[in-house]
């Protein structure tokens, strides 16, 4: 069992023949991902890595019924590109591209279907260990597992998914929700999914600076989560005002700071862990004596 | 990016919101020629930089018209400390020069973008000059994403702040000004503070914030040509063009991550084994080993640097190529600082080899925790 | 009984104090019009007419509890007028202002609450005879009686009213629609009203060129209205391409004459007069030879 | 209010549709100079009238350059019949020249306000140059009225075309300008017929079509101002001028109504009675006396008018102060026609009273039908 996705997942590609999207879906390919096909307004017609390009998305689903889209257009075009999947009725997409105005994918939660589910943008995507690989990660630290991840960082996730696995956990699958102020699926929603899925053991929850999605989580996993929880909220040192690389990792005046946040999710019963480093080993010492 | 309250004016005027009159003076420019316009026996000077508190600071002062040049040639090219500058303080490259506005009353306006709701939320408050953190009474007003403010929207909002008469609609009018602008301009945050009610009803905004949205700057071509001529921090800049997210930090640490997450993650772990970083540094998670070459040089070009912290998750990109990258730019530079590196992932064995071939003063530390605290030791003990 | 306005209901007006909105109030209080209030931006805590004048919609609303609100502000803030008294709960809405664009129409029509009903704008309102007079109709030619009269038209409006007066009939309630091509309430949701009212024997329904809603109203008529129906289709001679006085008034290409009209509602066993002199004496036949 | 195509093609080419390289030339104006700038060994000259079907009528003729600059002069100050303009056919008081645009495919492209939806819908078709009407294949987009046309949506329309390549990303870009073109300029109608495909994938506007609301035009003053200066009708511009709906029809009744649905149902009535309506006339519903007098003098200003109907239904307004007005009117003028008056509702008897008083050639009449026909009745034999 996994979360979202599964070796099953047909998944197509917006941006198909882009630079970024054929290293992307090559590397997505040879993790046995079910790339099904790809979509660049233009080429529709032709194929790229072997697989069949479309026009249109409505043209794409029609014809391979995909799960999932992953979507690597620029920036500027990537909110239609998000809509262009969601009301040709593909459940999941995931957004890649980093640098979407805020407005955008302000109109973007106006106008898509509530049934969709978004993960992104400026996310490294989603991967569930051993099965499918929907983004940028590399996979090659992935293991299959126990523990269930959601982050809104790249690279910092990795460090999470390295840690967890050197500890011998393994991960069911791993969510980058994205490191932008107004995105997709949220730490909640996220949590939710860990908490119903019956392979997922633990959870591990890599927030920052920003927002107070990490406050909503709290308050989410007091109510409802019955697994154990570690957590590590990066920018504990960041000064306020400034933008911290993500759009989203910003103290604006007293709200968003990495102590709020960690104070919450402790009351929440969450394991809160100071250093990046002992994200890990904290979720394997809390699994052995919950 | 921020826009200067001259600046912000000068957006806010083009939408049709009242701003005193007044003219900016540039440093190097004359003062004389900049206010030719300007009328009145006192006039209000005020220091431009990017951060508040500028009155308890005295960078806004009342003065006689003739004691305007004096004043404002003190402050050009100097630079003006406040609670919310840092001890280092800001540069002033420009000043405001207002004619004083007679405010019977004093409201408080904003638009800002909520993340949570994903929409633009006004605040509107009955007392303005205070800060917005400390004024209890202000009312959100979520905006609907796909019309903006509605007039019948902005006149009950008067009403809510206990506006009477004629100052309802044109209450109502400032506020969807300011909403259409934010709008249009992909403003972050709108901020009037204080929006000035006149003795015959009139609206004008006193102080006014405007931040743009960094990522839509491609399309306000106008907005993002209004960036600081000359910036607080230079590096800031040099880092911009090179495009590397850099941010100045007040330590003796230099860091250069890929990643903003762990870039901060890695700040916090220089500080928990008891140093300080001098830089936030985020290479960004595709890069390349021209781009951390680059980066490297940047980070060490700053005089206070003492040890150089390198935290490399390479996932997509290569840890070899990584190595080179810092090897090219180590034999570069001459200063013998030391260099901690730690580089983990795709193909870090050959990075790490690589590295220890070179002969230079880099080491190659692969544990997450141990790197920072060489990097902390070394930054004390060069 | 009578279709939604009787002599309980209480009416707001909106823009109050102008002198066309304070001319008609005056008219409608003589009349018995049970307005209980009004609304300027600017003058509110004063009273006219007797009356309290509030600054909002909402604090008139909540002080004044009223079924209804009839609209004279000027066409440049009309819509924003419609759709302040829609949130603000008001379940009937009169906009009497002509000249609204067409663009602010479609604005307020995306907008408005489904639950919300309104009449017009571009009209003369709507009156139930000897009760409610909502508008700016003559309310002396009007005569309690069976005739539910809707139409698209204003003075040819009161035509039919004084010929079903004449004839003896009298009239339950009178709506006008209203002239704009973008409007609310239409002929279809009319003739369901008077279809549900007890007191209404026979329907008159005075359409025009342009549109195709006399083509949606004789569809209707065919399948839901079991009272005897007698129409009259204005500009039978009107040339074509050119707009006849009302914006909505306009044959474009071979869509919207007045022949198809008829003949749709004639099919649907509708009673159509050619002559606009005969509306009277068509319904009086009709009701007396069914 | 409709746009002669060189207006329209101007306001496209301002929202970034292609058209042809072109000039305008009016009446009185030089040829030469008004084309100095085009180029080419062949020119399609197109007269600028209010109607179609100009190319069948022979208002669009390709000439060589040099013969471009005499069929223009004979064009100009004449007037062009075509199957859409009626038998009197419209002044040509302007030409447009172009440069002769090579087109491998023609498509239809409009974005129309839809009344019964009440938002605007895309028509596209994948051929062009056919009347609309004609045209089976067109398909319908009804576009949300909160959001415009999404880039998806145009692509999406491309496709169902039959683009292919290049031109689905470009036609996109060109239905959204279109849409968008309607929501700036409050358009009843913007037609590109046809949408030319050029050789090397580009689309340009062949012929185009563009309707303003009347009841924007307050807040579209840039268009409001390219209303015809020399209008087909002259009486329409008057009756503008005055606040009256006037339309000019082929008859000798005239005609003075108060109420644009009383006013079709009049001219209707004269039908029924064998006669011929010289005009549409509505004086609104809140009429004036001074303005039933200005309205008055229009009506009989027009030399085919054999007689006046004069059909009024006083509801707030009284009919003695409309008698008094007609009477007014009567009074200037000498042309002694017959004038039959019906005037019902408030006041109506002190009205016919005072109209009987005058001593006028006015007849009053009450019922409707018998007022329409004695109006037929004088018309025939005055």
């Amino acid at each position: 069992m996994s979360v979202l996705i599964d070796k099953t997942t047909r998944v197509l590609c917006q941006g198909f023949t882009g630079r970024q999207a054929t290293f992307h879906c090559e590397q997505g390919l040879a993790y046995g991902t079910r790339i099904v096909g790809g979509v660049t307004p233009g080429k529709g017609g032709g194929t790229h890595l072997g697989l069949p390009v479309y026009d249109t998305v409505a043209e794409a689903a029609s014809a391979l019924t995909p799960d999932a889209s992953v979507i690597y257009v620029p920036a500027v075009a990537a909110a239609d590109a998000i809509l262009e999947a969601a009301h040709a009725g593909i459940p999941l997409i995931v957004c890649i591209t980093e640098g979407i105005p805020i407005a955008d994918m302000a109109r973007v939660k106006a106008l898509m279907p509530a049934a969709t589910r978004l993960i992104g943008p400026n996310c490294p995507g989603i991967i569930t260990s051993g099965e499918c690989k929907i983004g940028i990660m590399p996979g090659s630290i992935h293991t299959p597992g126990v523990v269930g991840i959601v982050s809104r960082s790249g690279t910092l996730t990795y460090e999470a998914v390295a840690q967890t696995t050197a500890v011998g956990l393994g991960q069911t699958t791993c969510i980058g929700i994205g490191g932008d102020p107004v995105h997709g699926l949220s730490f909640r929603e996220c949590l939710r999914l860990f908490e119903d899925d019956p392979a997922t053991r633990a959870i591990l929850l890599v927030g920052e600076i920003g927002g107070e999605e990490e406050e909503e989580a709290a308050a989410f996993i007091r109510d409802h989560v019955t697994k154990p929880v570690a957590a590590y909220i990066a920018g504990t040192t960041a000064p306020p005002g400034r933008r911290m690389g993500h759009a989203g990792a910003v103290i604006v005046g007293a709200r968003g700071t990495a102590q709020a946040k960690k104070e919450a999710l402790a009351r929440a019963g969450v394991t809160v862990v100071e250093s990046p480093a002992r994200m890990g080993e904290a979720l394997a010492r809390r699994l052995r004596s919950p | 990016m921020r826009l200067h309250e001259y600046q912000a004016k000068a957006v806010l005027a083009r939408h049709g919101v009242r701003t005193p009159q007044g003219a900016v003076v540039h440093k190097g420019a004359s003062i004389a020629d900049a206010t030719a316009a300007l009328e009145g026996p006192e006039w209000v000077l005020k220091a431009q930089i990017h951060a508040g508190a500028r009155g308890k600071a005295g960078g806004v002062v009342r003065v006689a018209r003739d004691e305007a040049a004096s004043m404002a040639g003190r402050w050009l090219g100097g630079r003006l400390v406040t609670a919310q500058t840092g001890r280092r303080g800001q540069p002033v490259d420009a000043v405001l020069v207002e004619e004083p506005v007679a405010a019977v009353r004093e409201l408080y306006l904003a638009c800002v973008l909520d993340r949570r709701l994903g929409q633009w939320t006004l605040l509107a408050g009955a007392e303005g000059g205070v800060d917005i953190e400390e004024a209890a009474s202000v009312i959100a007003h979520p905006i609907a994403p796909l019309t903006g403010l509605m007039p019948y929207e902005g006149r009950g909002l008067a009403r809510k702040l206990g506006l009477r008469g004629a100052l309802i609609t044109r209450f109502a009018e400032v506020a969807e000004r300011v909403v259409a602008l934010a709008r249009a301009c992909d403003a972050l945050l709108v901020e009037i503070n204080p929006l000035m009610v006149t003795a015959d009803d009139e609206l004008v905004a006193g102080d006014a914030k405007i931040e743009i949205d960094d990522n839509a700057l491609f399309r306000q071509p106008d907005l993002a040509a209004a960036r600081d001529p000359l910036p607080n921090d230079a590096k800031d800049e040099e880092a911009r063009a090179l495009g590397l997210q850099y941010i100045a930090l007040d330590g003796d640490i230099g860091c250069l991550v890929n990643g903003a997450g762990l870039a901060m993650a890695t700040m916090d772990l220089i500080a928990l084994a008891g140093g300080r970083p001098a830089n936030f540094l985020d290479v960004g998670g595709g890069t390349s080993a021209q781009k951390v070459a680059e980066a490297l040089a940047l980070v060490m070009s700053d005089e206070r640097v003492k040890a150089v912290f390198v935290n490399i998750f390479g996932g997509i990109v290569r840890c070899d190529l990584i190595a080179e990258g810092l090897l090219m730019a180590a034999q570069r530079f001459t200063r013998g600082l030391p260099i901690v590196v730690r580089l983990v992932g795709t193909r870090a064995a050959e990075g790490q080899a690589l590295l220890a071939a070179s002969g230079l003063a880099v080491e190659a530390v692969a544990d997450l925790k141990e790197a920072a605290e060489r990097a902390v030791r070394r930054a004390g003990a060069p």
